[in-house]
């Protein structure tokens, strides 16, 4: 049955040491196009590492990582981003002194073109659309003079590429800080952001680098059962505009109820594969999550 | 009384992580802490300990106010945590680490005899009591901080996520030692994941949710109560 | 490239470079204690270096040494004179720690700020010597008559410079022992590892920072002297060039780590009076840079590694 | 924007109302002079300071009618810092003759700025060879040239020190480079080895090794106190017991001061005349004025300022009249004959080199080096 | 137990700074523009200063004081510099230690090319028969200088910028002594310790003739420089806000997540030295000229300090505190020589005092002044 989908991501016995500590044991499994996958497991099960080497922050000892056919592996995370993978951090890593909005135009920043020597001189001009040229809107005579004479130079030269795709780049921002609703918070630091919004701006920003595969790292940590409930639906409309998402998460009841297929970790080791209903009724998993009976492991 | 959280609330940077937690935690109970990452258990934690400011709130301790004093001294005083994350020396060995353990205590006889209780606990620390503590499995430094904390021979003890990243055989051996370690008279305040083991073991628990407290009462009453029940394992 | 002095008395200059490298290596325990527990670079160190020598050459000078005395009053004057510059220096480099240092720790300030806070008192403390002494060297009396300990295979090793190898070698073992055996060593490293968990062993972190400014002080003290008794001179700027040294001695070494920062030393000295046989002495600096960068290359962190921090590294 | 332009008229007016003060005057004028009046050398230039400020003194005493005046402008030997000072005093017209400067260095990055504003420059302690190569015609020195005396220096190990094994070292700086170069051109092959030190040098032990190597029986050193002193404790220290040569540069009370016993023997040579060879009552005034005999170049700092003195006193106002003046100028003065050559250089018969020697911690004149 | 002893003092002065730099970003933009017009007219006016009560500023004011123009010329070239090593330290987040090596490559630069008396330009005299007044233009020494300089970033950049900070710091330290060093103990293409004399401005090779750009007359040199200033600030603000700038600022607070987001860090911290050393490069430059003779010695590392000192203690991050860092340090020395001996003393001293008092610097960046405000809260009880 999986055989016929498209496998976007391909996890293949990966092993990952530490010094003495095995922090990944021979773990295997495939992410299809367009689903949810969540990969769940106590604390210190190794989510985060196994996240870690499929972004290509860890390199794994054994195994490799194939994504969309190339393997991701040894390539550095840059790179890894511009094949199309985006993620989230378990511990809130955003760039605290910069606002909101300009946290996103980081990401957009990875699919614009302008170069260095582009920014500083701006000599790439590009024909503009009329709707596009500066407004001239001022009430005042002396900038109304100035914002006149720039509408014309910029419909006689064109703007520079780095204009139109700062713009391009604060416009797609700003709807993708509305997708995840805290648009109105645009200008603020990210540090003084209140902390869902720290978390659903970190999204934002992922989404912003235009990623085939987006992984979440448990987005839900620290919510109450409302923000918990809005992510859910956050979540589903991200995969209905055609991504691949791999959640990590804690809380089951987002876990169940969002995803397609889960894989369970347990000790670095792939313990359980399959639906959430499946995965709901494992023996190993419910023993090792209530560790109700020291026999399962 | 001897320990008493008043109001307190604790920001990082300008966000709010505490919301005004009170809490008390009587002389010779187990008081777990429950809730989910980033609810704020272990910036209770740190609040306790002394390794972040109160923003505001009062801490008193065996009815004094340390609301302001340094972390050193809270350990001279009596309390003592051991750090998520396990927070083990690395570079040191799992002797040294013990060593460290009671670092603000000076009788050389009774400090011998926490070491041989504790290796009595964990006879796979005295196994590798020469090891750099860096190099030990996951549960290895976990026992290690466990063990580092009691040697400082808390009137309080914290422990931060004891059970994290242990194969369940382990942490029902973890479980047991804090029984034990709390039969012979110290006070336990736990925070834990766990919430079944955590809660069966405890005499009281609080619940947290995003920085405050939303339920507290008996091991058992919040054990039993089908809302904790279906946040922490996804049943109802 | 003079390769048969090189090759014609190897084991001469080696012996130099060891001899030169030791007192690299004393002073760059200064650096590599407070860059271990802090991770800042204590660029105010040379300073505290330059004051010990002063303080030897006081020491003596109210002795009245005078190059003519006997031994037992030879072993007096470096008695005193290790004294002298081990106080002085310590008592310098707590002073700094606590004038410059304890702000910008409360205030939690980003290294940058310690650094040009480092160089201003490094600048008032050399300057007031530069005002005081002179910009001259300042001669010290000849308290060891240099003379040929013993020779091996052809090499001609002096008193001094056995006393120096053998100080630094003596010192920097105690050293190791204190950080390595002593309930105080074990608070050392516990700060360096990580700062939180040895608060809540009870650590006091501002007594441990004090200690190790404390211990690099007395390290630099001990230093100035040797330094004193080999080269019998001093000068207001002493410190900069010779800081710059141990500092890169530290590094080469792995920064934090205590065994490195006198490999580092050892090894800087070795290469420095190499180069400058090979070529012109002038050239020295430029190989001991060299040879930092290429150590560096491919092995980023340094010879053996950071040690006293290495949880964080 | 207004009150800007205003202010621009303002200061136009201002900016150009600084010049000749000294017109009204019938005669006199002022002296600009600069050097390392601070800093690790300033040892080597302040006794010609002090002479230049001795001669203006007895001149104003003696020439109440002729008031000269000079301004000392301290460039802690720095090239860079002696550049805006030249600009500052080409631009004030009130200064209309300069002495300085008295190392190298600074007088070699300000002989352009001084040529173009028409300054003469007499440099009392300037000896760089290439000075009086550039082409500026401005420049005259009281004192011979690095040239001169390395080929003292070479007569002096040849005869006296009857070296057959020398060694050179220089310590990278213009100064000891030059002067190095040109002893071990005018020796040879009784050049037996060489090293370059660097500035804030401490540990000498490979020149010490090569120098051993070398069997030298005479160590020249071209450079200051703050290696030389230093290397040669040093050197003593590890049994080297070559007879040790400097220049002038070593010709400051520090050095023996920081070489302490070692220093004894040394000898360094300096086209500076000895105290109590100079003319006239020179070295007693100056004692008395300062406590302290004149050093290195007290004698040519008060020559130079004389020269330019008695152009004063002659009538020579302007910055072209005095230029002349000095060109043409033909005296005995308390160091030496005073008549420049076409280049600027003191007529090299004129020279005078002396070599001094230490003992005690202190120089004691030794004999004059007679060119050969 | 967080005392905070002596906040009060310099706060007269913060709050003072603080509160025009509220009341200037609550201008419209076009008063803004006019504003910083008449700012920029009152800097080329700068040189004629003359209103009474204002002439105490002048350095040449003072007995045995410097030549005013000389000094703001010096004053706009540490601007420069400033501005360059602001780029590396306050927007790419290196700790550059040894920027004077970027300026000794640009000034010497045009030395080697430029002057007649270089001994480069010598040979090429010999071996293709020139003229004995052949030497290179100075126009084009401009990008000769730029690019070496730049080179000489990316080649010290490649193998150290994997490093971490305060590697990266003895590194370039290294980096900038062994220039100096080399250069002075080449003697056959770089003029050796002897220097390099004769070196051309924009009116060629030094002369009487020269009435512009002469040796005499500093102003016309600071105009030039200072003009040179006004275009670097414009195009530095273009870097800054642009991908360049956000990249920059991302990087240097957390670099693995910028990775993630698809930033290169590499690359742009390769860009940040690249930029610095061309600014380094170019100042070089302007200074060599201007002096028409280098040496050495005019390059050691206590330079590259003094250049680290005035971004700090003006304000990193903030071109115009960075700018104010270095008029202050180029300039209070030369205004206080009657303090002769004690200036750098005095120097020192008010080094610790500022970084003591004020850690943010005195003209801040907005950014980096929350930050360090930030980090100051977050200090636990018993640090």
């Amino acid at each position: 049955m999986p055989d016929e989908r498209e496998v976007l991501l391909d996890v293949d016995h990966v092993t990952l040491r530490f010094g003495g500590v095995v922090a990944l044991n021979d773990v295997s499994f495939s992410l299809y196009k367009g689903e949810i996958l969540g990969l769940i497991g106590p604390n210190g099960a190794g989510k985060t590492t196994c996240f870690n080497v499929m972004t290509g922050v860890y390199k794994p000892t054994s195994g490799g990582v194939l994504f969309d056919d190339k393997k991701i592996t040894g390539k550095k995370p840059h790179e890894i981003n511009r094949m199309g993978v985006a993620r989230t951090f378990q511990n809130i890593r955003l760039f605290p002194e910069m606002s909101a909005i300009e946290n996103v135009m980081v990401g957009t920043d990875s699919r614009h073109y302008t170069s260095v020597l582009g920014a500083l001189f701006r000599l790439y001009r590009v024909k503009v659309k009329p709707e596009e040229l500066p407004r001239v809107d001022s009430s005042n005579g002396l900038v109304r003079t100035w914002q006149q004479v720039a509408r014309t130079s910029a419909k006689i030269f064109g703007l520079s590429r780095h204009t139109l795709e700062e713009r391009a780049g604060e416009r797609k921002s700003l709807e993708l800080l509305r997708l995840v609703g805290i648009e109105h918070r645009a200008n603020e630091l990210a540090r003084n952001l209140p902390y869902g919004d720290q978390r659903r701006l970190e999204i934002a920003r992922a989404l912003a680098t235009e990623p085939k595969l987006l992984c979440l790292d448990e987005p839900a940590a620290g919510f109450n059962p409302a923000e918990k409930e809005q992510l859910n639906q956050l979540i589903r409309k991200i995969r209905d505009m055609g991504y691949t998402v791999l959640l990590i998460e804690h809380d089951m009841r987002l876990v169940m109820g969002v995803t397609d297929r889960i894989v369970v970790l347990e000790f670095g080791k792939k313990i359980a594969e399959g639906t959430p209903a499946e995965i709901r009724d494992n023996p190993k998993v419910i023993a090792a999550y209530l560790g109700e009976s020291a026999d399962a492991a | 009384m001897l320990l008493e959280l008043q109001d307190v609330t604790l920001k990082y940077g300008r966000i709010e992580a505490l919301h005004g937690i009170s809490l008390q935690v009587e002389e010779g109970e187990i008081v777990a802490l429950i809730g989910a990452n980033g609810a704020g258990k272990t910036s209770t934690m740190r609040a306790v300990s002394g390794l972040n400011p109160l923003a505001s709130g009062k801490i008193v301790f065996n009815g004094e106010d340390i609301s302001t004093l340094r972390a050193d001294l809270r350990v001279i005083k009596g309390i003592c945590q051991s750090p998520e994350g396990r927070g083990v020396f690395p570079g040191m060995t799992v002797r040294e680490n013990l060593d460290m353990g009671a670092y603000t205590r000076r009788d050389s006889a009774g400090i011998a005899a926490d070491l041989e209780r504790v290796f009595g606990l964990f006879p796979r620390l005295l196994e590798r009591a020469k090891q750099a503590a860096g190099t030990l499995s996951g549960g290895e430094q976990q026992m290690l901080a466990v063990g580092r904390a009691l040697m400082s021979r808390p009137k309080l003890l914290l422990l931060d996520e004891p059970s994290m990243g242990l194969a369940p055989m382990i942490i029902q051996q973890i479980f047991d030692i804090i029984t034990e370690i709390n039969q012979q008279g110290t006070t336990v305040l736990l925070v834990e994941q766990n919430a079944q083991q955590a809660l069966s073991r405890a005499h009281r628990g609080y619940v947290l949710e995003t920085g405050a407290i939303v339920k507290a009462g008996t091991g058992q009453d919040l054990l039993t109560d089908p809302a904790v029940k279906e946040a922490y394992l996804g049943v109802a | 490239m003079n390769f048969d002095e090189l090759f014609g008395h190897l084991g001469q200059h080696t012996v130099d470079g060891l001899a030169k490298g030791s007192i690299y290596a004393l002073v760059a325990l200064g650096y590599t204690l407070v860059y271990g527990v802090l991770k800042l670079i204590n660029f105010a160190h040379s300073e505290v270096f330059m004051i010990g020598t002063f303080a030897v050459l006081g020491v003596w000078n109210l002795l009245g040494a005078d190059g003519t005395q006997g031994v037992a009053m030879t072993l007096l004057l470096l008695a005193a004179g290790l004294l002298g510059g081990a106080l002085a220096s310590g008592a310098t480099a707590v002073a700094v720690e606590r004038v410059a240092y304890r702000r910008l720790r409360q205030l939690n300030a980003p290294p940058l700020i310690f650094l040009i806070t480092a160089i201003g008192i490094s600048m008032v403390l050399s300057e007031t010597f530069g005002i005081w002494q002179g910009r001259l060297v300042v001669g010290m009396p000849t308290l060891i008559k240099q003379k040929v300990a013993f020779t091996i295979f052809g090499t001609e090793v002096t008193n001094t410079q056995l006393i120096t190898i053998v100080a630094a070698l003596v010192m920097m073992f105690a050293l190791d022992q204190f950080i390595n055996r002593t309930r105080y060593g074990r608070g050392v490293r516990a700060v360096a590892q990580n700062p939180d968990a040895a608060a809540l062993m009870g650590v006091n972190k501002d007594r441990v920072i004090m200690l190790i400014f404390l211990l690099g002080g007395l390290l630099a003290g001990a230093a100035a002297l040797l330094y004193s008794v080999r080269y019998g001179n001093t000068r207001f700027n002493v410190g900069f060039l010779l800081g710059l040294k141990a500092f890169t001695a530290a590094v080469l070494g792995g920064i934090g780590n205590l065994r490195g920062a006198l490999l580092g030393g050892l090894l800087l000295g070795v290469v420095e009076v190499y180069a400058a046989t090979l070529t012109q002495s002038n050239w020295e600096d430029v190989a001991a840079f060299v040879v930092l960068v290429v150590v560096l290359l491919f092995r980023p962190t340094g010879l053996l590694g950071e040690s006293l921090g290495r949880a964080r590294a | 924007m207004g009150l800007s332009a205003a202010l621009l008229g303002m200061a136009a007016c201002q900016d150009a109302g600084s010049d000749d003060t000294t017109d009204s005057a019938a005669c006199g004028g002022k002296i600009a002079i600069f050097g390392a009046f601070t800093g690790p050398n300033a040892g080597l230039v302040i006794p010609s300071l002090n002479g230049a400020k001795l001669a203006v003194k007895q001149f104003n005493a003696a020439n109440p009618d002729c008031k000269v005046t000079m301004q000392d402008f301290d460039t802690q030997g720095n090239a860079d810092q002696a550049t805006p000072i030249a600009n500052q005093v080409a631009q004030d017209q009130s200064f209309t003759s300069v002495i300085g400067g008295h190392f190298s260095g600074e007088s070699k990055a300000t002989m352009a700025t001084y040529d173009a504003a028409g300054l003469v420059m007499v440099s009392p302690s300037a000896t760089a060879a290439e000075l009086t190569t550039l082409g500026h015609k401005n420049f005259f020195r009281v004192v011979g040239n690095d040239d001169t005396q390395g080929e003292a220096a070479v007569t002096y190990i040849k005869n006296v020190l009857k070296g057959q094994k020398v060694f050179v070292i220089d310590d990278g700086q213009t100064y000891g480079v030059g002067i190095i170069d040109k002893v071990k051109a005018g020796l040879g092959a009784t050049v037996a080895g060489s090293d370059k030190v660097q500035t804030d040098q401490q540990n000498f032990d490979a020149t010490i090794s090569k120098i051993k190597s070398a069997k030298a029986d005479v160590i020249a050193y071209g450079g200051y106190t703050n290696e030389a002193a230093p290397l040669l404790k040093q050197a003593r220290a590890a049994g080297v017991t070559a007879k040790f040569l400097g220049f002038d540069g070593l010709y400051d009370p520090g050095f023996p001061k920081g070489a302490g016993a070692a220093a004894d023997g040394a000898v360094v040579t300096c086209p500076c005349l000895p105290a109590a060879e100079a003319g006239g009552t020179f070295s007693a005034d100056f004692t008395k004025e300062y406590g302290e005999a004149p050093g290195s170049y007290g004698a040519e700092g008060y020559d130079g300022a004389t020269i330019l003195l008695e152009g004063y006193k002659a009538g020579k106002k302007t910055r072209a009249e005095l230029q002349e003046w000095v060109r043409a100028y033909d005296k005995q003065g308390v160091s030496k004959y005073l008549k420049f050559a076409e280049n600027g250089d003191v007529d090299k018969s004129k020279v005078v080199i002396w070599s001094y020697d230490i003992t005690g911690g202190a120089f004691k004149p030794q004999q004059e080096i007679k060119l050969s | 137990m967080t005392e905070t002893p002596n906040e009060g003092r310099l706060s007269g002065v913060s709050n003072f700074f603080a509160g025009v730099g509220n009341r200037w970003r609550g201008l419209p933009k076009w008063q803004r523009g006019i504003g910083f017009l008449a700012f920029v007219a009152f800097l080329y006016y700068l040189p004629l200063l003359g209103v009474p009560g204002l002439t105490w500023l002048r350095t040449d004011s003072i007995e045995g004081g410097n030549n005013w123009a000389g000094v703001l010329f010096t004053c706009a070239v540490y601007v420069l510099i400033a501005l360059g090593l602001n780029v590396v330290i306050g927007l790419a987040g290196l700790l550059d230690l040894g920027y004077v090596g970027f300026f000794a490559i640009g000034a010497y630069a045009v030395a080697i090319f430029g002057s007649t008396q270089s001994p480069v330009v010598k040979s090429l005299q010999d071996k293709f028969d020139l003229a004995p007044e052949w030497a290179i233009t100075w126009a084009i020494c401009i990008p000769i200088a730029i690019a070496l300089a730049m080179i000489s970033g990316v080649i010290l950049g490649w193998p150290t910028l994997r490093l971490r900070g305060d590697y990266l710091a003895i590194v370039t330290l290294g980096f900038g002594e062994i220039i100096r060093i080399v250069i002075r103990n080449s003697t056959n293409w770089s003029g050796g310790p002897a220097g390099i004399a004769s070196i051309p401005g924009p009116q060629g090779a030094p002369s009487a003739d020269n009435h512009i750009f002469g040796l005499i007359d500093a102003k016309p040199w600071y105009w030039l420089a200072l003009s040179i200033v006004l275009l670097v600030v414009f195009l530095v603000r273009r870097l800054e806000n642009s991908r360049v700038g956000r990249s920059w600022l991302a990087v240097r607070e957390d670099e693995d997540a910028a990775a993630v987001m698809g930033v290169n860090p590499f690359k742009f911290k390769m860009w940040a030295f690249a930029i610095g050393a061309a600014l380094g490069g170019l100042s070089g430059f302007l200074f060599a000229s201007r002096q028409g003779f280098i040496e050495p010695n005019q390059f050691n590392a206590n330079l590259s300090i003094l250049f680290v000192a005035m971004v700090v203690v003006g304000g990193s991050g903030n071109m115009a505190g960075a700018a104010l860092g270095a008029v202050l340090l180029a300039y209070l020395p030369e205004r206080f020589r009657d303090f002769s001996e004690y200036r750098f003393l005095v120097f020192g001293l008010a080094l610790v005092l500022v970084m003591l008092l004020r850690p943010q610097g005195l003209l801040p960046s907005k950014r980096r002044a929350r930050e360090l405000k930030d980090r100051q809260e977050e200090v636990a009880v018993g640090a």
